[in-house]
């Protein structure tokens, strides 16, 4: 029985302090420090938390490295190069407290190095994969199969055309069309979602700190 | 297999391809794109015009790298634009992420190597402009909008040193500037919401005439600023920026010889931009020809 | 044409630096073509430097200045001093995460994961309550007579309010979207497909001069064209 | 390296304003040092109360056995279709939870729709694969699927490797995940949750192996590309309605209607704002919505 209230009663509890310090002041502000303690204590333990996304990666890598399976030499390099990182990332970290100087400086070389030529340059490539992804997605997606579909292609086709010179020199108004369609329906739709997720997601968060809805907790629904 | 098959069933390697090649291409050969000056821009490149020798331009860099393909010929057409006509120039960065690289990065492209603590002060493309006197980096600063209310107070004590740590008291530029009273008007160079606090805060609450060079995905948000007249000018992404460099390069050679140096500027990123979508949107339209035909042919069927 | 003959220097530690980010960033664009043992290589060794960079930032911003620092250095006395317990409490949450592991008391992780949800949970209801929901509805309010602003400012004013009004509407759940309901909410999944179309379209001005930037750094950084 | 979302930091920019009008309130109830309201936040302080008795009331109305209906939603309707097309093929359903922490509601969301997900693959034995990118999320992903497959009778079926951790990187989460798709070609791919730049990376090497995709997401940049790319995308509030929607707890289906009853006042009272103001040019019922005490 402990097993399943403590946490709802936990959960309950600290939801309450941001609540409450949103709303009230307190005598000498005690209010809001300890909601800002809390939160500085939960930034820790987010900290604390990566540790078991590392375990994580070692065991799954490990046993794909001892079981020989499918990928197993990338499992390697992900391991190698999560181990120097890391090692050149703590010596960064711990450069900074007094009386640890010796284990390197901070803002390292090594770690900077990597940083640089290999973490840097894939993300943004990672990233600029995208350039190809909207060429291809927006080739097959518009598409005027009904009328949703229609408006999604008639609406694409203001603003694609509206940026192409040769276009614009006929259709001198296309621009301002696409700024209309921007700050109009395109505003007003997403003014729309953003109140109904709002309202959604405080719904949401009151079945939270009630403890109707606890799947994330590993815990069987209802009460 | 004709073509109207082809394109139903297009592999997407292909468009790939066509957005690769066309991505290059424009930097080795550009395509002169048209470009078609748009009031909003015009009125920056007017009001640079208009200002006398000597007066002074604040440079805000409120932008990181990945925004830079935009942002970076803004800052530096409009430095050039600047030091051509003798006017002169206080940078500084607002950006947390990266905002204080780009200021340096794009003010050595403009003038040249720099080693102010060393002595190295003159500009090498623009000689006779020294570092203190005509153009200042005063490096980053963080707090965003409560930085800007501070710099209306007092601008020495949000930046009590420059770049390179050396007292802004020290050079006659910095020295001079103290309060957005000192500056013509602010540019900033800005991608997500620095840019509108210079319009709804430092243009709305102490006056000073400002004008914005965001990226292509907040322009709509920024026209909405113009429109009310919280910015004099406004530079929207690639094509913004393309636009108020034509006019800067029509006019200064100097300037244009040094920007067509350069591997990339925003003529050519236009050229990519404008080239990509044409791409797009004809394959979107081949695709909803051969969709619509097939449709007909399949009812013609049955 | 000075092009593809003036390429980083291999032999330096900057020129060698650009090598490695020029193999990688091509790693990367070939698994456009398809997957391939370099896409794989390279996602390997991003997986593993980005958990190591992370490590050590966590630490850096983390652990250390929050932590350990303050704990070693700011004199507390061990247990008594409430300083020292406003330090070490939160490494007890943060510890009892790691009680998932030892099957007995596997259910004690719970805790930690409870007190992390209820802040985080409740402090977004606040700011959606007051920073989303209310403001957004205040802007909707508009005058149906044009009072002073240009009529075009008036009329996409009007637009977007009968937009957020029927998205609105849309959302309902309780009730069945028949009758006057569903005809409102029909115009408004009109309203979400014109934004999808056009928001999508406008991104890829965004995704472009991303790529521009690495076709920069390659065209310009590495082969050294234009230098 | 200012692309990456990280997300406090972009939580950072994006509540600046609200913070720094915030903290300016603060400022100015220095003096205060007595038990007390937040004057800028009365507005919100009604509208909690008013959202919390409604949806209480309306959770004491159900639990009466009032009956309740919710609407059908398309996305939700296809789960069992999609997982029943991986069993059929005999491949693997990949489960995406996003990129957010635990703390965000809309990340708790999509572990309540895991939750439902891994009960089915766990009845039909169709293999699951749930990656994470953020720590604490996946924490909460492997024990809400551990619970799942408890509940439904298959615990032997559930091992640790089916909740793997990745990395905290958002790209190189993107690059792991990207790379499983088009290695191991699940047939249904769930990419439900807080999600940002990787959501069309995702969903696109998704599309080209040809699974099932149903997204859902309340991020509001992102919505275009999974309605785009996906056969099923659940848009903001319906991605909150779902634990509601498929478990069909009575409960949980107060809660909906509760909160479409604040819905419908915040609707009448815009509607009456817009007629106050046509008719007398006050705009009083927008400045409820600013108000403080004070002004």
């Amino acid at each position: 029985m402990l097993k399943k209230k403590i946490p709802v009663l936990l959960c309950f509890l600290a939801g309450l302090l941001p609540i409450i310090s949103f709303f009230f002041t307190s005598p000498g502000d005690g209010l809001r420090e300890a909601n800002d303690t809390l939160e500085q204590w939960l930034v820790v333990v987010s900290g604390f938390a990566l540790l078991l996304g590392v375990i994580s990666v070692f065991q799954v890598n490990l046993r794909k490295i001892s079981n020989r399976s499918k990928g197993w030499v990338n499992a390697i390099y992900l391991l190698a190069s999560l181990v120097i990182m890391g090692a050149f990332g703590l010596m960064d970290a711990f450069s900074e407290m007094p009386g640890w100087g010796w284990v390197g400086t901070s803002g390292n070389t090594g770690f900077n190095w990597i940083f640089d030529a290999i973490f840097q340059p894939l993300q943004s490539t990672m990233f600029s994969l995208l350039a190809f992804y909207v060429a291809s997605a927006a080739f097959r997606a518009f598409r005027a199969r009904n009328l949703e579909a229609g408006l999604l292609l008639a609406a694409a086709m203001v603003v694609m055309l509206g940026i192409n010179p040769y276009v614009v020199k006929v259709l001198p108004f296309l621009p301002e069309w696409t700024r209309w369609i921007m700050n109009g329906p395109n505003a007003a739709a997403q003014r729309g979602i953003i109140i109904g997720a709002a309202l959604g997601a405080a719904s949401m968060t009151l079945r939270i700190l009630l403890g109707i809805e606890r799947s994330w907790l590993g815990l069987q629904e209802g009460e | 297999m004709n073509f109207m098959d082809w394109i139903t069933n297009l592999d997407r390697r292909w468009l790939y391809l066509l957005v690769g090649v066309f991505a290059i291409v424009p930097l080795i050969f550009p395509l002169g794109m048209p470009v078609n000056v748009s009031p909003a821009v015009q009125s920056l490149y007017d009001h640079v015009e208009g200002m006398n020798p000597g007066e002074i331009i604040m440079v805000s860099m409120d932008y990181g790298p990945s925004t830079g393909p935009e942002n970076d010929p803004m800052a530096c057409a409009l430095i050039r634009h600047a030091l051509s006509r003798d006017l002169r120039i206080v940078m500084l960065a607002l950006y947390p992420i990266g905002g204080v690289n780009e200021g340096i990065q794009e003010l050595q492209r403009c003038v040249g190597d720099l080693d102010p603590p060393n002595g190295v002060l003159e500009s090498t493309k623009f000689p006779g402009k020294i570092y203190g006197k005509d153009f200042v980096y005063l490096g980053y600063k963080d707090g965003g909008l409560a930085t800007m209310r501070q710099m209306n107070e007092n601008i020495h004590e949000v930046f009590p040193s420059d770049y390179w740590q050396t007292p802004v008291t020290e050079y006659e530029l910095s020295n001079e500037v103290q309060g957005y009273d000192d500056v013509n008007f602010a540019f900033s160079v800005a991608t997500g919401i620095i840019g509108e606090w210079w319009a709804n805060t430092v243009n709305a609450q102490f006056g000073l005439p400002v004008a914005v060079g965001c990226t292509a995905v907040s322009a709509p948000k920024y026209f909405a600023y113009y429109n009310a007249g919280q910015m004099f000018a406004l530079l929207g992404g690639l094509k913004g920026a393309a636009e108020y460099e034509r006019l800067v390069l029509d006019n200064y050679p100097q300037a244009k010889a040094d920007t067509e140096e350069q591997v990339f500027y925003a003529a050519k990123g236009w050229d990519v931009q404008s080239v990509v979508y044409s791409i797009i949107t004809i394959f979107i339209i081949l695709g909803n020809v051969a969709y619509l035909l097939e449709r007909r042919r399949t009812r013609m069927q049955l | 044409m000075h092009i593809f003959f003036a390429m980083a220097p291999l032999n330096t530690p900057d020129g060698f630096g650009i090598w490695v980010g020029a193999f990688f960033t091509l790693c990367i664009l070939s698994f456009l073509y398809k997957d391939n043992p370099f896409f794989r290589f390279a996602e390997s060794i991003f997986a593993g430097c980005s958990l190591g960079y992370y490590i050590g930032n966590t630490f850096s911003q983390t652990i250390v200045p929050n932590v350990l620092e303050p704990l070693v250095h700011d004199g507390h006395t061990p247990f008594i001093s409430w300083g020292w317990w406003v330090l070490v409490i939160p490494i007890i949450i943060g510890v009892n995460l790691y009680t998932r592991y030892i099957p007995k008391i596997a259910w004690v992780a719970r805790f930690s994961l409870a007190i992390y949800v209820g802040y985080y949970a409740a402090l977004e209801m606040m700011l959606k309550l007051q920073g989303e929901v209310l403001p957004q509805s205040a802007d909707t309010i508009i005058s149906l007579v044009p009072r002073g602003t240009p009529m075009i400012d008036w009329f996409t004013s009007i637009v977007v309010m009968i937009g957020v009004l029927c998205v609105l509407v849309y959302f309902f759940f309780s009730a069945e979207h028949k009758g006057v309901l569903g005809g409102v909410s029909k115009v408004g999944v009109w309203f979400l497909m014109i934004s999808f179309g056009a928001a999508f379209a406008y991104t890829i001005m965004g995704r472009i001069s991303i790529l521009i930037g690495r076709v920069v750094f390659l065209m310009g950084d590495w082969l050294g064209y234009g230098a | 390296m200012s692309f990456i979302p990280r997300s406090a930091l972009s939580k950072v920019l994006v509540a600046a304003p609200f913070l720094l009008q915030a903290s300016s309130a603060l400022a100015q109830e220095e003096e205060v040092i007595g038990w007390g309201i937040v004057s800028d936040n009365v507005a919100a302080l009604i509208l909690f109360t008013l959202f919390s008795g409604v949806v209480l009331y309306q959770i004491g109305q159900a639990r009466r056995g009032k009956e309740l209906f919710i609407r059908r939603i398309a996305g939700l309707n296809a789960v069992e279709e999609a997982i029943g097309r991986s069993t059929e093929l005999g491949r693997k359903v990949m489960f995406v939870p996003g990129i957010g922490t635990v703390g965000e509601v809309e990340t708790l969301s999509a572990l309540s729709v895991l939750k439902h997900v891994a009960k089915h693959c766990a009845e039909y034995g169709t293999p699951l694969e749930v990656p994470n990118k953020d720590p604490l999320t996946y924490a909460a992903a492997r024990e809400a699927v551990k619970e799942a497959y408890l509940e439904a009778g298959r615990p032997d079926l559930f091992n640790e490797e089916m909740v793997p951790y990745l990395t905290y990187d958002q790209f190189a989460f993107t690059a792991q995940v990207t790379g499983k798709m088009v290695r191991e070609k699940p047939a249904a791919n769930f990419l439900i949750g807080s999600f940002f730049a990787e959501s069309l990376l995702l969903a696109e090497a998704g599309q080209s192996t040809g699974a099932i995709q149903i997204a859902g997401t309340a991020q509001v940049a992102q919505l275009p590309f999974f309605v785009t790319t996906c056969d099923y995308t659940l848009i903001g509030e319906e991605l909150y309605a779902a634990s509601a929607y498929l478990s069909k707890d009575p409960v949980m289906l107060g809660c909906i209607k509760g909160q479409d009853i604040v819905k419908a006042i915040v609707l009448l009272w815009i509607v009456i704002g817009i007629l106050v103001l046509s008719a007398t040019g006050s705009t009083i019922m927008q400045d409820l919505l600013n108000s403080s005490l004070g002004n």
